[in-house]
């Protein structure tokens, strides 16, 4: 590694804990929003730097992104529920009391962290193995909706539950923006197509290369919030069975499938080597789906209207 | 599980399943609660009535489920334990009539019958207990169930005395599982056996043995109201009169100082007990606490406050009797568990009479009432001149045993506390006695008698009967199934030789 | 080094020239407007220069197409928001920089 | 020390910072931020420590890792929600004190 | 046991299939969301029948989720222990559901179930687990759902409960993850078994144990952790706070459970004595604060929110226990699952009832009660008994779960652990009392009285009961949880 990567490295580190820093220091709320987007974006650099493009990619569009377009969006309607709420200097009573324990603390885990680096062990070597078997040659995916497809399963479930809770939260009643002007709907009219070739073909790329149903679904959902964003909002009759089979079908086609395995006699999602392929890419492109419309629901922070009556 | 064994059970599911299913009834179905409380009664009498026979010809009822490892859950029918189960059982039965008497008209009484007859399966379980498991769980039952009938009436002063009697007997309770315990982790097992169990143990854990003696005796000191762990019971007497008479003659107390027996003698036994140089204090706190109980009654204007420190009082003989560890004092001590039950019962439903008929609560209240309720009043002075000690009431009959037992175990301060005691017993019960019968009422007289009668059947007919039943326990006191007789037939059985 | 390395060599210098001046830009102007026009610089010639430069360097159409797909796309998204931001600052009464 | 040293290390400074942040901070959505950054932090740690072995980077914690942005965006957005939410109904962006709660409840 | 009976299914896989299907579903479609979740919770209890039985019949059953197996995939386990925690998820989680079902109004109804459902379904696949990672996603799920529900009613309360939980919950799942972490890159494995064979001591070893005991006894609400724990708890609906404080709070612990028998206590060379000693001390703490303040609470649901942080503390008392080699005692931890057993029931009808109380006279005020001995006497009951399981009276679950974990204590001569536990009970049986105290007495004011549907009351006696049943069932469940705790995990390291 030459001295140039590694400064390169030191750097970015400490631009990341700078960032961190700013962003949680700095008095203006919406200054310290933005520089937590900064600081995603650097994190997505970072993991470029690992030698971790998939998750450099979902950092990018949904860490740094999403996350961001989420705060922002809070922050707005925080001004408008609350206008001296956003201020940020207010603090809890006992400021100064953790600081030093919590040096300590980091000081402890930073030597434990540097005694397991000169021989971290890891399965590099087992996912190289059985990669043939998973149907798909991109490792991370393998992981992901193969080896790990369990843990997969939870998580869009986790998804599909916040925004469930979202819902019966019922933050504030929806209410028309003024319309942005006819550049942004110039700009979606342009943009949304490339969204959706993007999102499809990193759908497409994720089982070979790097990509997959989040990162589709992030880059979708992104399409999504433009929208939101350029006053475009979902037809009535679209708002009811519609959005929520585009939400629930992702974690309820994965679902579905676990079933369809569970019944031919096979252990929980255990795909026929034949097949996996094929299953992966349907779960994925489920997935991407569902993805991508609950986090521009999320986005809109509020359920759709028209809700059918109770 | 011995085919015999069954009986054990249908003696507590007598009181606990009409206890159960009254739980249930409708407030105004006052004749199916009624039918059921008396069936209880009455087939636990019979049940009851069938064991002794059973017992008193040798037999042995035991039962044995497994609870814990290496712990069962036991119930043993002894002389000893029938000693207590015959008691409760008969005065349920007359508490009973006594209480549907009392308490007609009045609401919630599901609830106070279903409460009322938990606590008498509770008590029956805590005279049955083969093992001191066994007993812990039926003495936590009875606090508990006991507590609802403290509250009973719902008013602040029943909400406070409820908390006191709660803060006095859990904290009771947990000493006396924390002595169990460490009884336990010592000993390996918790089985009462005649002489005790723990003679083992003496060389090893000298210390430890005293100390989880006091634990225990602490613990079942609360409810047999020991001094100083006495504060509870007079505050206890807001609850409604047959509830008085269930804890001071029935099952609270007699609970208590029925464990003082159990645990001086089948946990450590008597020989271990003077050994450990622990008989000779309990001897001393009981002799306080009779005195302390006569002294404070002295001074209580309240009847049933003074009725209170007189049980104090008066059961503290029972521990007397049992820590002075002598043959004769045992007798004396056991069988004034039967008749301080009988003579007890008989004052507080005199006492619930006059306040339910004529509105007397106090002492000072009473002149003149012997003329508007002779029959009350008349068994109220035989039960007095029982705790006095005058013969042939049966008090005189524990009296006897317990100072002919004091001498005979070298104990003769004992005599001299007992003779102290039954002159302030006299001291507090006759100025009632001559108030009622010797004054005038004052003022406008008493409410008059409805219908002839002074009051209610089923208010006059219990103390009347408990009355009867304590002449006839002093005056009967060498025929067979006597409490005197089954007690020296107990006393054989403690202590080898005697006869 | 061959000739087409060192034009892209100059190509990327510029470029990242044009960065260095769009952020001197952004951090020493004024007011949001002018600071836009800095950005705005840096975003489409800056990064045009690189693009041109690494489409050298790739050796492929296809890699020099997706650059240059980027490119298109940046000088969209940059030209949209960058109105934007001056649309909202206009509606939210920010005035102009004057001496 | 390798690169991906540094990026262990600069993890475990953003838990710090993070927790520091979540302590320190009254204003909830500093708070869901301060959470995030010490996610950052842990997912920092977890593919940092692996490095760049020689037998290439290991794909299981970058998976984990994706998963955990999917799951630390979905707990953002619904912190987000109960925020505005409970700004709503009390006025102010911060968790009360606890001392009105042992009161009887108005 | 017979396969004629029950053919052989892969219980653990539907066990967790079951709820999160039907989460989904009910989702998608509200109007059936009621009867979707009833009949999945019910459901449940089933699928737990079956599995009890090949439990029985194998003591460990294994799972390959993918059919990979560790330390590529991810494995699930079902045995004794987790069927312990399995079992009080099913009963508690059927009781409330039957609750809820009367207490959410129709169009709260249908928002409520999915999130039950995830809950439920969150529980068993965390129970079921045998990856630490997957155990991380559950934990989150478990969380966010745990979450949504508290904030449920929307209250102002509830929400800055909620709100207080929410945080706490990540930041704990967050430092158990960084644990799993150090803990993977150490050994190159999430998965128990292995982790079992190949972790040694050292300060990665020691540090992930700091960090996942410190973010599960965040989660669990262990002193002086508990912060969050009453306000959520006490603002919660109901049928929330039951769950919540009966079993969600048992699921970290769950966690923390596994990782002390299996992993790091047998782990010689790191002063796990020390740790165990820290979480004693904690657990102690944790009663005398804990019952100290339920004992000072105005209200009946802070009361009983109380409750649970000191009865949290009882199941740290196990952690000091450790047999003359120096491992878990297991006497001890059977003591401690019996407890669990034994709260999960109780507490949860504790909590039903003061939703009772509360739907009744509009308020839960303790010397505001209004004479509800006699108008709810179900209630009055569920909630008497329940209160005395819990202050460790016989004769129920909490008073054998009691007497075990003395016994075990006084074994080992820790008269400290016996002196708190049993003023612990005192003080538990003091605020259990004073809450029962007023059922008796009439009120100063008069209050519009609300009806309280049937089904509540009675599902709230039939847990209660079920607790008291505890107690009288000791022989016949002790074999089970010597099987959960036994010699087995602490003996089979080499």
């Amino acid at each position: 590694m030459s001295l140039l990567q590694t400064g390169i490295d030191a750097l970015l580190a400490l631009g990341l804990v700078w960032l961190a820093w700013r962003a949680l220091a700095c008095p203006d709320l919406f200054r310290g929003i933005v520089l937590f987007i900064a600081f995603g974006l650097l994190m997505a650099l970072a993991w470029v730097r690992l030698e971790a493009p998939d998750v450099a990619l979902a950092e990018a569009a949904i860490g740094a992104g999403l996350t961001g377009a989420l705060l922002l969006a809070a922050l707005a309607r925080l001004n408008r529920i609350a206008p001296a709420g956003t201020r940020a200097d207010t603090r809890e009573a006992w400021r100064n009391a953790p600081a030093l324990l919590l040096v300590l603390a980091g000081a402890g885990l930073g030597l434990a962290v540097l005694s397991l680096l000169p021989e971290p062990a890891g399965l590099q070597a087992q996912v190289a193995a059985e990669l043939g078997r998973s149907g798909v040659s991109n490792p991370v995916t393998a992981v992901l909706l193969n080896f790990r497809g369990y843990d997969t399963l939870l998580e869009v479930l986790v998804l599909l539950l916040a925004l469930l809770a979202a819902w019966s939260l019922e933050a504030e009643p929806p209410r028309r923006e003024a319309a942005p002007g006819p550049v942004l709907d110039l700009l979606l009219r342009l943009l949304l197509p490339v969204l959706v070739l993007a999102a499809a073909y990193l759908l497409w790329a994720g089982a070979h290369a790097p990509g997959g149903a989040f990162q589709a679904g992030a880059v979708l959902g992104a399409a999504g919030v433009l929208a939101l964003l350029a006053g475009w909002r979902l037809q009535p009759h679209l708002t009811g069975l519609p959005l929520r089979l585009a939400i629930v079908i992702g974690p309820g086609g994965f679902l579905l499938v676990a079933w369809a395995l569970l019944l031919t006699g096979r252990p929980l999602l255990e795909y026929p080597p034949a097949l996996a392929g094929a299953l992966i890419l349907l779960i994925e492109t489920l997935a991407t789906l569902s993805i991508a419309a609950t986090l521009a629901v999320l986005f809109q922070g509020s359920r759709p209207a028209a809700e059918p009556p109770a | 599980m011995s085919p015999g064994s069954w009986i054990l059970l249908a003696v507590l599911a007598s009181s606990l399943l009409p206890g159960l299913v009254i739980f249930a009834i409708a407030e105004r179905r006052v004749a199916l609660r009624t039918g059921l409380n008396l069936l209880g009664a009455v087939s636990k009498l019979l049940l009851v009535g069938w064991m002794l026979w059973g017992v008193a010809h040798g037999h042995a009822f035991e039962l044995r489920l497994a609870l814990l490892p290496g712990l069962d859950f036991v119930l043993r029918a002894g002389p000893l334990a029938l000693l207590f189960v015959t008691l409760s059982s008969a005065l349920w039965l007359l508490t009973t009539l006594y209480a549907i008497g009392y308490l007609e008209g009045s609401p919630h009484r599901s609830r106070f019958f279903g409460f009322f007859s938990l606590c008498v399966t509770a008590s029956v379980g805590v005279a049955l207990a083969g093992n001191l498991l066994t007993f812990l769980l039926f003495y936590e039952l009875l606090t508990l169930s006991t507590y609802p009938l403290v509250v009973h009436r719902g008013t602040e002063a029943a909400r406070r005395a409820g908390q006191s009697y709660l803060a006095y007997t859990l904290t009771g309770g947990a000493l006396l599982l924390a002595g169990t315990l460490w009884l336990y982790s010592l000993a390996g097992t918790l089985e009462f056996t005649a002489t005790g169990f723990v003679h083992g143990l003496v060389d090893d854990h000298r210390g430890a043995l005293i100390l989880i003696f006091w634990l225990l005796i602490a613990g079942v000191g609360v409810k047999a109201a020991l001094v100083p762990l006495h504060g509870w019971l007079p505050q206890a007497m807001v609850a409604p009169a047959p509830v008085s008479a269930l804890l001071h003659a029935v099952a609270v107390v007699k609970a208590g100082a029925f464990g003082i027996v159990r645990i001086v003698y089948e946990v450590y036994g008597v020989e271990l007990a003077a050994d450990l140089g622990v008989a000779l204090p309990l001897a001393a706190l009981a002799a306080i606490t009779i005195l302390y109980g006569s002294l404070r009654a002295l001074y209580q204007d309240d009847l049933k406050r003074r009725l209170a420190f007189s049980t104090v009082s008066q059961v503290s003989y029972i521990a007397l009797g049992v820590a002075i560890a002598g043959p004769i004092a045992t007798i004396g001590g056991l069988v004034h568990l039967v008749h301080q039950g009988l003579m007890k019962i008989t004052l507080f439903f005199c006492a619930g009479n006059l306040a339910e008929t004529v509105h007397i609560h106090r002492i000072s209240e009473m002149d003149g009432v012997g003329r508007r309720m002779p029959w009350t009043m008349g068994a109220f002075t035989l039960a007095a001149f029982g705790m006095i000690g005058l013969p042939p009431v049966a008090g005189f009959v524990s009296k006897w045993y317990l100072g002919l037992g004091a001498m005979q175990a070298g104990q003769d301060w004992v005599v001299l506390v007992l003779a102290g005691s039954s002159l302030l017993n006299a001291a507090y019960f006759l100025p009632i006695l001559h108030r009622a019968w010797f004054r005038a009422p004052a003022g406008n007289g008493f409410a008059p008698a409805v219908g002839g009668r002074e009051t209610g059947w089923l208010l006059l007919w219990p103390p009347v009967i408990t009355a009867a039943m304590s002449l006839g326990a002093g005056l009967l006191a060498f025929i067979p199934f006597s409490p005197l007789e089954w007690v020296q037939f107990i006393a054989r059985q403690e202590f080898i030789g005697y006869d | 080094m061959t000739g087409p390395d060192y034009l892209a060599a100059l190509l990327l210098l510029a470029g990242a020239l044009f960065f260095l001046a769009g952020t001197l830009g952004l951090l020493r102007f004024p007011d949001v407007y002018t600071r836009l026009h800095a950005l705005t610089k840096a975003d489409n010639v800056g990064l045009g220069l690189i693009v041109l430069g690494l489409s050298l360097q790739s050796g492929s159409w296809l890699v020099a197409g997706k650059l240059i797909l980027i490119w298109l796309l940046v000088l969209l998204a940059g030209a949209s928001v960058s109105h934007l931001i001056a649309r909202g600052a206009r509606l939210r009464g920010i005035p102009e920089w004057r001496r | 020390m390798s690169a991906a040293g540094f990026y262990a290390l600069a993890g475990v400074a953003l838990v710090v910072l993070g927790l520091y942040g979540l302590a320190v901070q009254a204003h909830l959505l500093r708070k869901l931020l301060a959470v995030n950054i010490l996610g950052s932090g842990v997912f920092l740690v977890l593919v940092g420590l692996g490095g760049p072995a020689d037998a290439g980077p290991d794909p299981v914690p970058h998976a984990m890792v994706i998963t955990g942005i999917v799951v630390a965006v979905s707990a953002t957005a619904l912190g987000l929600v109960l925020m505005l939410k409970l700004t709503t109904t009390s006025g102010r962006p911060t968790l009360e004190d606890d001392a009105p709660r042992e009161g009887p409840e108005a | 046991m017979s396969p004629v009976l029950l053919p052989d299914l892969p219980w653990e896989a539907l066990l967790i299939l079951l709820p999160l299907t039907g989460a989904a579903a009910g989702a998608l479609w509200p109007p059936a969301a009621r009867a979707i979740g009833l009949l999945t919770t019910a459901g449940g209890l089933l699928l737990l029948a079956g599995l009890g039985t090949a439990v029985a019949d194998a003591q460990t059953l294994r799972h390959a989720v993918g059919g990979w197996g560790a330390p590529l995939g991810i494995e699930l386990r079902a045995d004794a222990l987790s069927l312990v925690f399995l079992t009080a998820t099913a009963l508690v989680g059927l009781g409330v559901a039957v609750y809820a079902d009367s207490y959410f109004e129709r169009s709260q109804a249908r928002g409520f179930w999915p999130l039950w459902l995830f809950l439920l379904g969150a529980l068993n696949a965390l129970f079921l687990s045998a990856d630490l990672f997957n155990l991380y996603v559950t934990l989150e799920l478990m969380g966010l759902a745990a979450v949504a529900l508290t904030a449920f009613s929307g209250g102002r309360a509830a929400l800055s409960g909620a709100m207080r939980y929410l945080l706490a919950t990540l930041l704990g799942s967050l430092v158990y993850l960084l644990g799993v972490a150090l803990l993977y890159h150490a050994t190159g494995t999430l998965d128990f078994s292995l982790l079992t064979q190949r972790l040694e001591a050292g300060p990665a070893a020691r540090t992930a144990l700091g960090l996942m005991g410190a973010g599960l006894a965040l989660k669990t609400a262990l002193f002086p952790f508990h912060f969050w724990l009453p306000p959520a708890h006490s603002s919660a609906p109901a049928p929330v706070s039951a769950l919540l404080s009966a079993l969600v709070v048992k699921a970290s612990f769950y966690i923390l459970v596994r990782l002390w028998l299996e992993l790091f206590a047998p782990l010689s060379g790191l002063e796990g004595a020390g740790t165990g000693e820290v979480l004693g001390w904690l657990g102690m703490a944790a009663i005398l604060w804990g019952s100290w303040q339920a004992l000072r609470q105005p209200r009946v649901k802070l009361l009983v929110a109380y409750s649970t942080v000191a009865q949290i503390g009882y199941l740290f008392l196990a952690f000091p226990l450790l047999t003359a080699a120096g491992l878990p005692d297991p006497a001890a931890w059977r003591a401690v699952l019996w407890l669990v057993l034994a709260h999960a029931l109780a507490k949860a009808a504790m909590f039903l009832a003061a939703g009772n109380l509360l739907r009744f006279g509009g308020h839960d005020r303790i010397p505001d009660l209004d004479c509800v001995a006699q108008r709810l006497p179900l209630t009055v009951a569920a909630f008497a008994l329940a209160g005395i399981s819990i202050a460790g009276l016989p004769p129920t679950g909490g008073f054998i779960g009691k007497w075990l974990l003395l016994e075990a204590a006084l074994l080992q001569g820790r008269w400290d652990l016996v002196a708190v536990m049993l003023l612990g009970g005192l003080l538990a049986a003091g605020y259990v009392f004073k809450v029962v105290g007023h059922f008796f007495t009439p009120a100063a004011a008069g209050h519009a009285a609300r009806p309280v549907p049937a089904a509540m009351e009675w599902t709230a006696l039939t847990l209660a009961i079920l607790a008291l049943l505890l107690g009288l069932a000791p022989a016949w469940l002790l074999p089970w949880l010597d099987l959960a705790v036994g010699p087995g995990p602490a003996e089979a390291v080499p």
